[in-house]
């Protein structure tokens, strides 16, 4: 067992006829990812690269197929009414990779996916893979290879950077999870830490954080108190001037918190290798897997 | 996106709080007519997206129509942390009894909204919560089941001792919250709150951020939008669907991704260089958009080196190349160019360029060492 | 409360359901006179709080404005369940391709507002309920999050295959929704709503039931209450703070406590008597509820004794022997009473009905037993 | 300990200084409950009866006095956000004596109480009463006697007709609960009975039932598979009228649910004591006390 997904996860894609969804459908699929059901309102009926099929609703879809995971391509106004949705129906994992949901919509999304005991990842986040076994989202499969470092980062591409750096490394991941540059969102440093740390396969976690709130700092504290693996973390922001907006809604230094000074000190007395460096995380990696 | 101080007061009159009447003012003469017509004693305050416009004098008190047409004249044109200040509002003095401030953010922490109360009005709250955080009352906001009038009331009785301003100040917390989630807010504050030597309840002062991610089915609110009073760049770079801030240094920076742009700049800082520029092309790879790109960082006059950071993911590398040949085309570059680029069509991105006169790398650190280097010494690669 | 049909509709019509052009008319010229305006068939509709109106031959389509008069002269003044007819409803007559059923009550096991829609819609839902329940979809409305769009979605594509259809009644379950909390309904329903040949969906007839309780605060709904198409004796009671309803029987009865009445009525019965109304003078012992309580039920002819049944707590048992005494004081009986009072200052009351010439027990059985046989034999007590 | 309260009760009053709430404060106090705070806006610092402390807010009273468990005299418009602030300042238990509350404030204040884990009886209840201990409500004292049945009823009044005939044919009560006539309530007789069962003192239970709903046909079954203790059921509303609301809010026939004759007969399917008369409870309930 991987960390959220792995060869049994069973997805749902919603929004599969769109432009981005249908795009990352087939990347998926070609992947291995077990791609189930699609759903567009009102093609219900219809098949998918004449394979998967579509249905009207995410709840027709789970009683269809077994779909026990979904992930959302809608544009952002929908996007909160469609992780509902899903999590009405009774998949465990939502994967929301729609950028630019109100944050407000957000406030509403986040007790209900907590009373429905479903796992959200997102919005605004690049998904999951986990290499080898199956993918859920948007980063690119060809970057990664199976192997012993659990990822986790608040952003797509620096991901990518990263793990792409590791793999030509010759260091795989054992998952890689983007959770997201949203001021809220489903699944947040810990949750994933804790997952890492339960994981068997996983060795080792690289951790890419950002400007802007305290969940590194809490990670941190996390790390320090629950962590037996070695984490290398990695703040991006160091020269962001305070109160702008730096793309990612929640990459935004409000007064004198989130800065990424506070946010390395807290990785340093957590006794954390700290990447100066993107690149930096292959050499630091590589001491701790010994 | 900030709004003013006048539009959101004129958010807040429609939910029911009580402000003082007032008009904007864009010439002194007009203000002047304003302060006539109220026949009173008036504030006349600068109207610009800048904190400290009262120690800046963008706030001034004025008794007669003539003195509000003399301070209109000092304010309008001012500049306030670099903007102009184009346009005043002038607006019925109230007498101050006592100030509070009353504000609501989202909390991230909480992952809702929050209010917080403070007695210490009139001054700035990140001082009072650095100093004196017992002054101030936190109260989140379940969304699900909205300001529910108890914790109303007891922001009022945090605030005030007597009933009826505690009443009156709980049913203020109400409009504004209900002001707030209805315009797409991630923050709206009254500061302060004054209760005048009367007993009554006035809001003196306004302000409101929209969350920008709300502004496409708010359009109403979307409309309030004033780029006259925004770095003109930006404007350009958001019109383009670009995320774009101005900063201070010599190396403009195009990147996709916003965390990858982060780490870009930093690693300008890093290698000794100074970014001039945060600037997210985002995931799509339209061509277009690093034309735009290209014409807002050449338009800085101190931008002496261009550093493209591209991981092709989503974002097609070819395409990127091919904007840079286009638009270099049209507008030759009058400083050198450093391109980094790596991850889907890799290959043919790299053929594009050099077929056109362009040399690029696939290695981040290089780029960006490379990209600080021209840019000190000022000579094109 | 009820309410009829032209006002749910017009309701409904502000929220934006589409619903075709009706006005209300008292007279048979008016309904010519709006059916001339319309220039099209329309539908004539009794307007009474009474089911079953179609059955009774009070909904009849009209060809022209000379059909429209002479079935709104057969239909005005019409007695529909013991109901006389005062008002019709003129509207223009839709085109009807499909009916389909769309409910919402507060359903007492979710304890959420549920909707019930079916495509079995024009017939009674409860029938389709008892016969062919699969072909009613509930669906249970959480009210901290309202109706989401994806359970509105849910309940069209159960409604029609077509997705225009569906998102189009989506969007009326959710303005059904929002007028539904919004006028304090316990029950709102379209039925039939309808697809014309065109393709549009109307609601061709609509109903609401209000929550008594949320007339306190919604004076422009409580406003909507036609005292003309209601009891007589009902509305008495209910401007005097009684909670009265008339039944068949000859046994009137006054009870303080709704639960107690019931059981007071039951018990009647398992005696041999009929009870003529349940009556509750509820918690407080204010003596004028007593008073108007025996004008309503002396108002009754079929009434041929009266039997107080009060068991004193929060009601002081002294204040409704004053109420008694002061009413019959004012308007002798003209029937037998019996009267029942234990609890809170029992003896004062004692005291103050024998003084005053009336006798009294503390026995409910006893009492009971009594009040039946007088009202059987027909004498005094 | 006995049911929901006893003498370890320490009661806020919210509404002390109204009418019905000032009148009830001091018969509570009579009877020996422990009333450690008042709350009405604007009166905090001042005292009801030169005693008790009255606190602007519940959340002060709850501070300053430790009070566990709240009584509601507040108007209807008023009720629904005062049971909210109960449950949030922290006690265990609210009773709402309140009538009149709009039901779809219920829709809202029931999911509020359950995420906080607070049990609340009412609205439109007259309270509970254990003999001898505490007293949190309407019903009057004195017509109650400590003993061993467990009355639970949907209305007022004819729970103390029925108590009333208990008390002088010489049998007490282990807890009286109103658990109120509106069509959603925080209490209903599956959870009365569950406590009544699980309280040592109580050897067996008068129920009192309505017109209206199924609670009395799913306390039925509860009763058949959950419930060694006897229980002697009533139904009041034998004779009333399908579609009018007999006064309380829940006591409604709609269509061919919830009649009498329904109820009566799930009693009897649980092989419980069926009341005929009020009365009649008195033998029923000493047969089967033994």
């Amino acid at each position: 067992m991987s960390v959220f997904i792995d060869k049994n996860t069973k997805l749902v894609i919603q929004g599969i006829t769109g432009r981005d969804g249908s795009f990352h459908a087939k990347q998926m699929m070609e992947y291995g990812t077990q791609v189930v059901a699609g759903v567009t309102p009102g093609k219900g009926g219809q098949k998918f690269e004449g394979t998967v099929p579509i249905f009207n609703t995410v709840a027709d879809a789970v009683k269809a197929t077994g779909a026990n995971t979904s992930v959302i391509y809608v544009p952002p106004p929908f996007a909160a009414d469609a992780i509902m949705e899903a999590a009405a129906a009774g998949v465990q994992l939502v994967v929301c990779i729609t950028e630019g949901v109100p944050v407000l919509d957000m406030t509403k999304v986040y007790p209900f996916v907590k009373e429905k005991g479903v796992r959200l990842i997102g919005p605004n986040c690049p998904g999951l893979i986990t290499p080898g076994e199956s993918k859920v989202g948007i980063i690119p499969g060809r970057i990664c290879a199976p192997g012993p470092v659990g990822v986790v980062s608040r952003s797509g591409t620096l991901t990518y950077e990263v793990v792409n750096a590791l793999t030509k490394a010759g260091i795989g991941q054992s998952t890689c999870v983007g959770i997201g540059g949203d001021p809220i969102n489903g699944t947040n440093f810990i949750d994933c830490l804790a997952a890492f740390e339960a994981d068997p396969k996983t060795k080792a976690v690289a951790m890419m954080g950002e400007i802007g709130g305290t969940d590194e700092q809490e990670a941190a504290t996390f790390i320090k108190e629950h962590m037996t693996k070695p984490v290398v973390g990695f703040i991006a922001g160091q020269t962001a001037p305070p109160g702008r907006r730096m793309g990612h809604a929640g990459a935004i230094i409000s007064g004198s918190a989130g800065t990424a000074a506070e946010k390395i000190e807290s990785f340093k007395a957590a006794g954390m290798g700290v990447a100066q460096r993107p690149v930096d995380f292959v050499e630091l990696i590589k001491a701790r897997l010994g | 996106m900030n709004i003013h101080e006048y539009q959101a007061k004129e958010i807040l009159r429609g939910y029911g709080v009580n402000i003082p009447p007032g008009e904007v003012a864009t010439t002194p003469a007009q203000a002047e007519a304003i302060a006539t017509k109220y026949g009173t004693a008036v504030m006349v305050k600068a109207q610009v997206h800048a904190g400290g416009r009262g120690k800046a004098g963008g706030v001034k008190f004025c008794k007669t129509p003539a003195d509000a047409k003399e301070k209109a004249t000092a304010i309008l044109g001012m500049q306030i942390k670099g903007l102009t200040v184009e346009k005043v509002l002038v607006t019925v003095a109230a007498d101050i009894g006592s100030e509070a401030y009353v504000g609501i953010i989202v909390d991230r922490a909480t992952k809702k909204p929050v209010f917080m109360v403070s007695a210490a009005g009139g001054i700035d709250i990140e001082q009072v919560a650095a100093e004196t955080p017992e002054k101030i009352l936190y109260v989140p906001v379940d969304v699900r089941y909205g300001l529910p009038t108890y914790d109303a009331m007891r922001m009022g009785f945090f605030l005030y001792d007597d009933v009826k301003l505690a009443r009156a100040a709980g049913k203020i917390m109400q409009q504004l919250y209900a002001a707030f989630m209805a315009s797409g807010c991630s923050l709206a504050e009254i500061n302060p709150l004054v209760v005048t030597p009367q007993g009554e309840l006035v809001a003196v002062d306004g302000k409101m951020v929209i969350d920008d991610n709300e502004l496409d089915r708010l359009p109403a609110i979307a409309a309030l939008r004033d780029e006259s009073s925004e770095e003109p760049s930006e404007v350009d770079a958001r019109n383009a669907n670009l995320t774009f801030i101005k900063l201070d240094g010599n190396v403009g920076c195009v990147v996709n991704g916003a965390g990858l742009a982060m780490a870009t700049m930093d690693l300008v800082k890093y290698y000794g260089g100074d970014p001039a520029n945060f600037l997210d092309i985002g995931g799509s790879s339209n061509p277009e958009k690093v034309v735009y790109a290209l014409r807002i960082i050449t338009a800085d006059p101190n931008v002496k080196a261009i550093l493209f950071n591209i991981f092709g993911g989503i974002t097609r590398t070819d395409d990127v190349a091919n904007g840079i040949v286009t638009a270099t085309k049209a507008n030759p570059l009058k400083v050198p160019i450093v391109i980094r680029l790596t991850g889907t069509n890799e290959e043919i991105a790299m053929k594009i360029l050099t077929e056109n006169g362009f040399s690029a790398s696939s290695d981040m650190d290089e780029a960006v060492q490379k990209a600080v280097a021209l840019a000190k010494g000022g000579k094109a690669a």
